[in-house]
């Protein structure tokens, strides 16, 4: 009994001794941290995408107490988080919509016009080096894969050399964005159904002898609806702040198809080996 | 104490006991650390520090006051089922008083060890250290260079084991052994080559 | 306009239809991986010759299980990730040969099995495959081997030449009498290895003279002594190793930095307490020196890139070697140390970096020129 | 000048490929006949392209300016005949794939009006007549690099000078448009030299050459006495004609990590380049033709021609006879460092110093084999750099390793891919991690601008 008692005694106070050491320690040596940097990172999603610019949920929670970084940077972060967010960080925060990848092109590879072959690294931004890819339309999908591979939420699929993005995956980092060495990809407002997947800026002449489905810039769809659609040079695009109902392709019936919604863009034919209707566009 | 058993013990701490190869203690922040050569040799640093300041204090607190038998109204008190409990004690004070002075110091490596820093108390290796200490009674000057020793070991191995796995990182792993499984795999290897130092010290 | 116009007006150039673009060089000097393996392999020849006149069908089976096991599982691999056989590559052929050369005459077949698993499958395509391992396959395998299987990988048999002459078994014979506590240490006569024996009598100086002489040094340069099946006949290995630097498949600073350390180290341990060690010659000659030095420590893959690196490399698995061989617990050392060397890798990789051309400072060259030192 | 005791640094690495240059070494270089149309590619050298001065329609005399300088860093472009300017529109060019080009349709009478009347007497010309005549005739570096030639020769006040360097190693395989220069206008390229270190103001004259054109060299050494030349015939060793590596043999000096040639004190020209020079500064000419070489195996006559600026590849290829066989890749340069092209549509340019046609047997394909690490890239490196180990750094994309590696000190000679068994597309690495660092580096740069203001 008289062991116990003195183990005990002595426990407590070695441990009472340290305590007071630590305490005296932590206090002596004490460093201010801003206890709301961590609220802000529970909020955050933590999947250390760096779509946001920084280096990680930590560092951009940091960034957004100690800088003034806009918390809806984050295109993965939800509408209620972002305001409570705002309460937290003290300033005023815009809503931002909820953005995806859409890949402006639909130049897949047996869809375009194509002449030398390619011997080198299988990516991209290593081939874009290399007379600049193996299509002829120099503003198209190379179709290398470098953007599915940096997606880490796996919804960019390449087929048949051109990249497609599923809608109901993307979480909209935007780090394929980056990636991409022609610049095709952009992150678009999820309430936009109907794209133009082209992204050249050629003559429509040059851009029918080298794809089978570009935007030949007809203006059918200016026509149909002139608020839905942006003209540029040689080349239309949604207006995106004024996105089309989701029936717009149906309406429209774009000669090439290249106007379509994300489902019809994604059941993008393949040619079949035999058929002959793209011979006269693949001959130069 | 001569300088020939002094040597011995070091040998035998750094290569032929090695802390994490041979005796497998302290493996959490060994896979945890060991992805860049810097943080590696921060977190060694850290070990090296903390196990020879623990494997000291609690060399003391053997000495006076655990192995000490003393009488209190003529009944010997015999402290030592109490080892454990104190050493534990002593260990996690002072890996919070160097967490509390390297965050004010050096922040940045304070960062990048990150959560295996207060990991250290937990570190197996600081403990088991101190209870090898203890078992084998030795006296305060080996019982600090073990655990400077102890910690050296360690240190190598996690040095070692960076550099292979910032090669591996760089490598065409399957996509299933990436990580800390092909790591395990590599530590593996690396502890069968510890094996041919087995025998050094006897 | 005149008529060359029209006769240059050959528009269609024939045979230039499928241009292939790549980046520069277009032109190549026409190595390739299996052709260096290949070449490997023939430098292995009259090591694996030497094998088999020295234990005749012994080294036929052991050489024959371990390189097909090495292939079967390397096409197992494959075929189990359905990736394009990488057989003809060749570097499983090579890891089987020379692991079988590593393993002792007496070897069943379960143990070349395990050992080819071993190196193929956990050291090598675990970690990705050719060039991806950090660690030696062979070495990696033996070492595994030796510590799993002690008893088969240390069981020599050997013919009647090859046993240890009447005067080291009595030098043996009285020590071990002499010293009672060696009692386990019989077998020596059914035939210890040299190494064996140098380790189990430690501390006589009688023995190891007996070793250490002329004619000892002979034996094992010739290779009439036990040991593994490739590391008995150093004079097969130095064919061998020569052919190898002739074809400048491998850094001659490893075999050097090896064999220079262990001589060096040797031959002071020896000088100042010659009842622990034979001398450097011995030490040269027996075990898996030559062929460690030659054939697995220089494997591309796992040694430094650089040759200051590879010369540091070579010096350190000397010194480990000696110091395992004289006071560790295993009588051979050479695996072990090129393992643990190999993990040492990627730091000397980095402490011998190769400065830029140009590193120099060019102040330096400036004050030069202007003093007109440089001319 | 003795050669006796002139001492050559050998540089650590390099290769030895086949040469080819066997093809094509002992053919007299001709005059390429007139063409219909010409595309002169607006980007011709490093730095901004020229402004275009012509309109469509108009008429243009034959060495009339189309083109001027835009800025410092850059140089004038001129009509290779006399005809009428046509579209601008964009072409496939050498090293893009959209790049505009100025169509010049002739006219047939090739008549020369250049504006630029000869200094005969140079000797006694000011200097910076000279240097001005230079960058009005369009003279860019011709072996390759295309730098505009007046700047070299305007060296920054504070740089001692004391050595020009002429570099007429050509150790690129096949090509032999040097070699034939410098036997057959031995004159001008030494008269050249002699104005370039007239304007340096430099006495001592080196020309490197590689030792395998003896004709070359005994041409050379006939007239070098009297223009102060020194003639130096070097090892054959491929990259011998490197900048840095020429520097060193003939000097020693090592140009240090980023640094210019300038900074030890040396200028380099190609041997072209001081023939363009002697053309536009004796002849009034300026610069619309070059030597370039038409080789390689699959070519019917391999041969050098004297190609006018903007000639169509296709056109050039007609001149050597056009292809007997399969050709698997066009090459505009030498195999080593020239740049494939998908088309037959390229135009030459002023630094095209060869055309060549390879077929499948001779060149190597790529393949995406793991680095074996045998350490030949590091033996044969002549920068000295760890090219196995960039390219797997490169290859998972750790580019900050990649740098830390000096991949920016590559210069892509390709000795690495060369000798490599895995055939890994090296060099394609190291553009890919010098890209994504030169990216990295001003985004820091715009970024740190943006803080300060």
């Amino acid at each position: 009994m008289l062991t116990v008692l003195i183990s005990t005694i002595v426990l407590a106070i070695v441990g009472l001794a340290l305590g007071l050491l630590i305490g005296f320690a932590a206090k002596k040596f004490d460093v201010e941290v801003d206890p709301r940097v961590e609220s802000v990172q529970e909020l955050l999603p933590g999947a250390n995408c760096g779509g946001c610019g920084y280096a990680g949920c930590a560092d951009f929670a940091s960034a957004i107490i100690h800088q003034n970084a806009d918390p809806s940077n984050c295109n993965s972060v939800s509408s209620e988080a972002l305001k409570k967010i705002g309460l937290i960080a003290g300033h005023e925060i815009t809503v931002r919509e909820r953005k995806v990848a859409v890949v402006f092109c639909s130049g897949s590879y047996s869809h375009t016009s194509h002449h030398e072959e390619y011997n080198g690294i299988m990516d991209c931004r290593s081939a874009s080096l290399v007379g600049d890819g193996d299509k002829e339309c120099h503003y198209g999908c190379l179709g290398y894969g470098s953007c599915a591979r940096v997606c880490k939420s796996g919804a960019i699929e390449i087929r048949d050399r051109l990249a497609f993005v599923h809608p109901e995956l993307c979480i909209g980092c935007g780090r394929c964005t980056q990636v991409c060495p022609r610049k095709l990809i952009r992150l678009v407002p999820i309430t936009a159904k109907v794209h133009i997947y082209c992204s050249s800026l050629n003559k429509p002449l040059k851009k029918r002898a080298s794809c089978m489905n570009p935007c030949l810039a007809c203006k059918k769809c200016a026509r149909t609806d002139s608020s839905a659609v942006v003209i540029q040079p040689n080349l239309l695009q949604i207006n995106y702040s004024n996105p089309p109902a989701p029936d717009f392709p149906e309406r429209v019936k774009c000669p090439t198809g290249v106007l379509a919604t994300a489902e019809q863009h994604l059941k993008l034919e393949l040619l079949p080996a035999n058929c002959t209707c793209g011979k006269e566009t693949k001959k130069k | 104490m001569d300088f020939h058993t002094l040597l011995l013990v070091t040998v035998g701490a750094i290569l032929v006991n090695n802390v994490v190869l041979s005796r497998i203690l302290g493996i959490c922040p060994f896979l945890g650390v060991s992805k860049k050569i810097e943080t590696a040799l921060g977190m060694s640093g850290a070990v090296v520090f903390v196990m020879t300041l623990a494997s000291f204090v609690t060399a003391l607190f053997n000495r006076f006051l655990i192995a000490t038998k003393f009488k209190v109204n003529g009944q010997e008190i015999d402290l030592s089922f109490t080892r454990i409990l104190l050493f534990i004690v002593v260990i996690a004070a002072l890996v919070q008083i160097v967490e509390i002075i390297m965050k004010k110091f050096t922040p940045s490596l304070y960062v990048a060890l990150g959560i295996y820093l207060p990991l250290i108390t937990t570190n197996c290796a600081v403990l088991g250290a101190a209870e090898m200490n203890a078992d084998e009674g030795r006296s305060i000057l080996a019982s600090t260079l073990f655990g400077f020793s102890t910690g050296a070991g360690f240190g190598l191995a996690l040095l070692l084991f960076a550099s292979l796995r910032e090669r591996l990182a760089a490598s065409r792993t399957p996509k299933a052994m990436e990580g800390p499984a092909i790591a395990l795999v590599t530590a593996g290897i690396l502890a069968l080559a510890f094996m041919g130092f087995s025998g050094l010290v006897k | 306009m005149n008529d060359t116009m029209k006769q240059n007006e050959q528009k269609n150039m024939p045979g230039c239809e499928m241009l292939v673009m790549s980046t520069s060089p277009h032109v190549h000097e026409g190595s390739s991986i299996s052709k260096i393996m290949m070449q490997v392999v023939l430098c292995l020849l009259p090591v694996i010759a030497a094998s088999i006149w020295h234990f005749r069908f012994h080294a036929v089976l052991v050489i024959f299980y371990c390189s097909a096991f090495c292939l079967i599982f390397e096409q197992l691999w494959d075929m189990a990730l359905h990736q394009k056989s990488t057989l003809k590559d060749g570097s499983a052929l090579v890891t089987g040969l020379i692991l079988a050369l590593n393993l002792p005459p007496t070897a069943p077949w379960w143990l070349c099995m395990t050992g080819c698993f071993f190196a193929i499958i956990i050291v090598k395509q675990l970690f990705g495959g050719l060039g991806q391992n950090p660690f030696n396959p062979a070495a990696a395998a033996r070492a595994a081997l030796l510590a799993g299987f002690s008893g088969p990988m240390m069981t020599w048999t050997m013919r009647a030449p090859a046993m240890l002459p009447p005067t080291v078994q009595k030098a043996a014979a009285d020590f071990v009498t002499s010293a009672t506590k060696h009692a386990a240490a019989a077998d020596f006569q059914t035939g210890a290895t040299p190494l064996g024996l140098a380790k189990l009598a430690s501390g006589s100086e009688s023995v190891m003279d007996a070793l250490s002489t002329s004619e000892m040094y002979w034996r094992y340069f010739i290779g009439n002594t036990g040991g593994s099946l490739g590391e008995t006949c150093a004079l097969a290995i130095l064919i061998g190793g020569l052919g190898l630097m002739f074809l400048r498949l491998i850094k001659w600073q490893v075999p050097l930095g090896m064999l220079g350390s262990i001589a060096l180290f040797t031959g002071i341990v020896h000088a100042f307490a010659p009842e622990l060690t034979p001398g450097p010659v011995f030490h040269i000659l027996s075990g898996g020196v030559m062929i460690g030095a030659f054939f697995m420590a220089t494997d591309m893959v796992t040694s430094p890139m650089t040759g200051w690196g590879s010369l540091f490399f070579g010096i350190m698995i000397g010194m480990l070697t000696c110091i395992i061989r004289i006071w560790g617990g295993y009588p051979e050392g050479v695996s072990f140390s090129i393992l643990f060397m190999n993990a040492l890798v990627p730091l000397i990789d980095r402490i011998f970096r190769p400065h830029p051309f140009g590193w120099t400072s060019t102040r330096a060259a400036g004050v030069q020129m202007r003093r007109g030192e440089i001319k | 000048m003795s050669l006796t005791n002139f001492k050559i640094w050998h540089f650590r690495g390099g290769v030895h490929p086949y040469d080819g240059k066997e093809l094509s070494n002992q053919v007299p270089a001709q005059y390429a006949p007139l063409l219909e149309k010409y595309y002169v590619v607006l980007r011709q050298n490093i730095g901004k392209p020229p402004k275009l001065i012509v309109e469509k329609g108009q008429h243009v005399a034959k060495g009339q300016k189309i083109a001027e300088a835009d800025g410092f860093v850059s140089a004038p472009l001129h009509a290779p005949t006399s005809g009428t300017v046509g579209d601008v529109a964009d072409i496939p060019g050498a090293n893009g794939p959209n790049v505009p080009a100025i169509e010049i349709i002739a006219d047939g009478k090739d008549e020369w009006d250049t504006g630029l009347e000869p200094i005969k007497d140079w000797r006694q010309a000011d200097i910076t007549d000279l240097r001005h005549r230079i960058a009005e005739a369009g003279i860019v570096g011709m072996g390759g690099a295309a730098f505009p030639c007046h700047i070299k020769l305007t060296p920054p006040i504070e740089k001692i000078i004391d050595t020009l360097i002429l570099n007429g190693a050509e150790c690129e395989p096949y090509l032999t448009a040097d070699h034939r220069l410098m036997l057959e206008r031995t004159k001008a390229v030494l008269e050249g030299a002699a104005i370039a270190a007239k304007i340096l103001n430099v006495e001592r004259i080196l020309l490197g050459i590689e030792d395998n054109k003896p004709d070359a060299i005994e041409a050379l050494n006939k007239l070098a006495d009297q223009y102060g030349v020194t003639v130096v015939p070097l090892p054959v060793r491929y990259p011998q004609g490197g900048e840095k590596q020429l520097i060193y043999a003939l000097t020693g000096r090592c140009v240090m990590t980023g640094g210019l040639p300038m900074d030890v004190g040396c200028v380099v020209q190609n041997v072209g380049s001081c023939a363009a020079i002697y053309d536009a500064v004796a002849e009034g000419h300026p610069l619309i033709e070059r030597y370039t070489t038409i080789t390689g195996t699959p070519v019917v006559n391999p041969s050098t021609w004297i190609v006018r600026i903007g000639t169509p590849v296709r056109e050039a290829l007609g001149f050597a006879g056009g292809t007997k066989s399969h050709a698997a890749k066009l090459i505009m340069g030498g195999p080593m460092m020239g740049f494939a092209q998908m088309t037959l549509d390229v135009t030459v340019t002023k630094n095209t110093s060869g055309i060549l046609l390879l077929s499948a047997k001779e060149t190597g394909a790529y393949t995406s084999d793991p680095c074996i690490r045998c350490g030949r890239c590091v033996d044969n490196c002549p920068m000295h750099l760890q090219p196995g180990s960039i390219s797997v750094m490169v290859e998972s994309e750790h580019f900050h390793e990649a740098e830390h590696l000096n991949v920016m000190d590559c210069m892509e000679c390709g000795v690495c891919a060369y000798v490599c068994p895995a055939k890994r597309p090296l060099v394609q690495h190291f553009r890919r991690a010098k890209s994504e660092i030169i990216a990295e580096r001003q985004a820091a740069k715009a970024k740190a601008a943006m803080k300060h203001s």
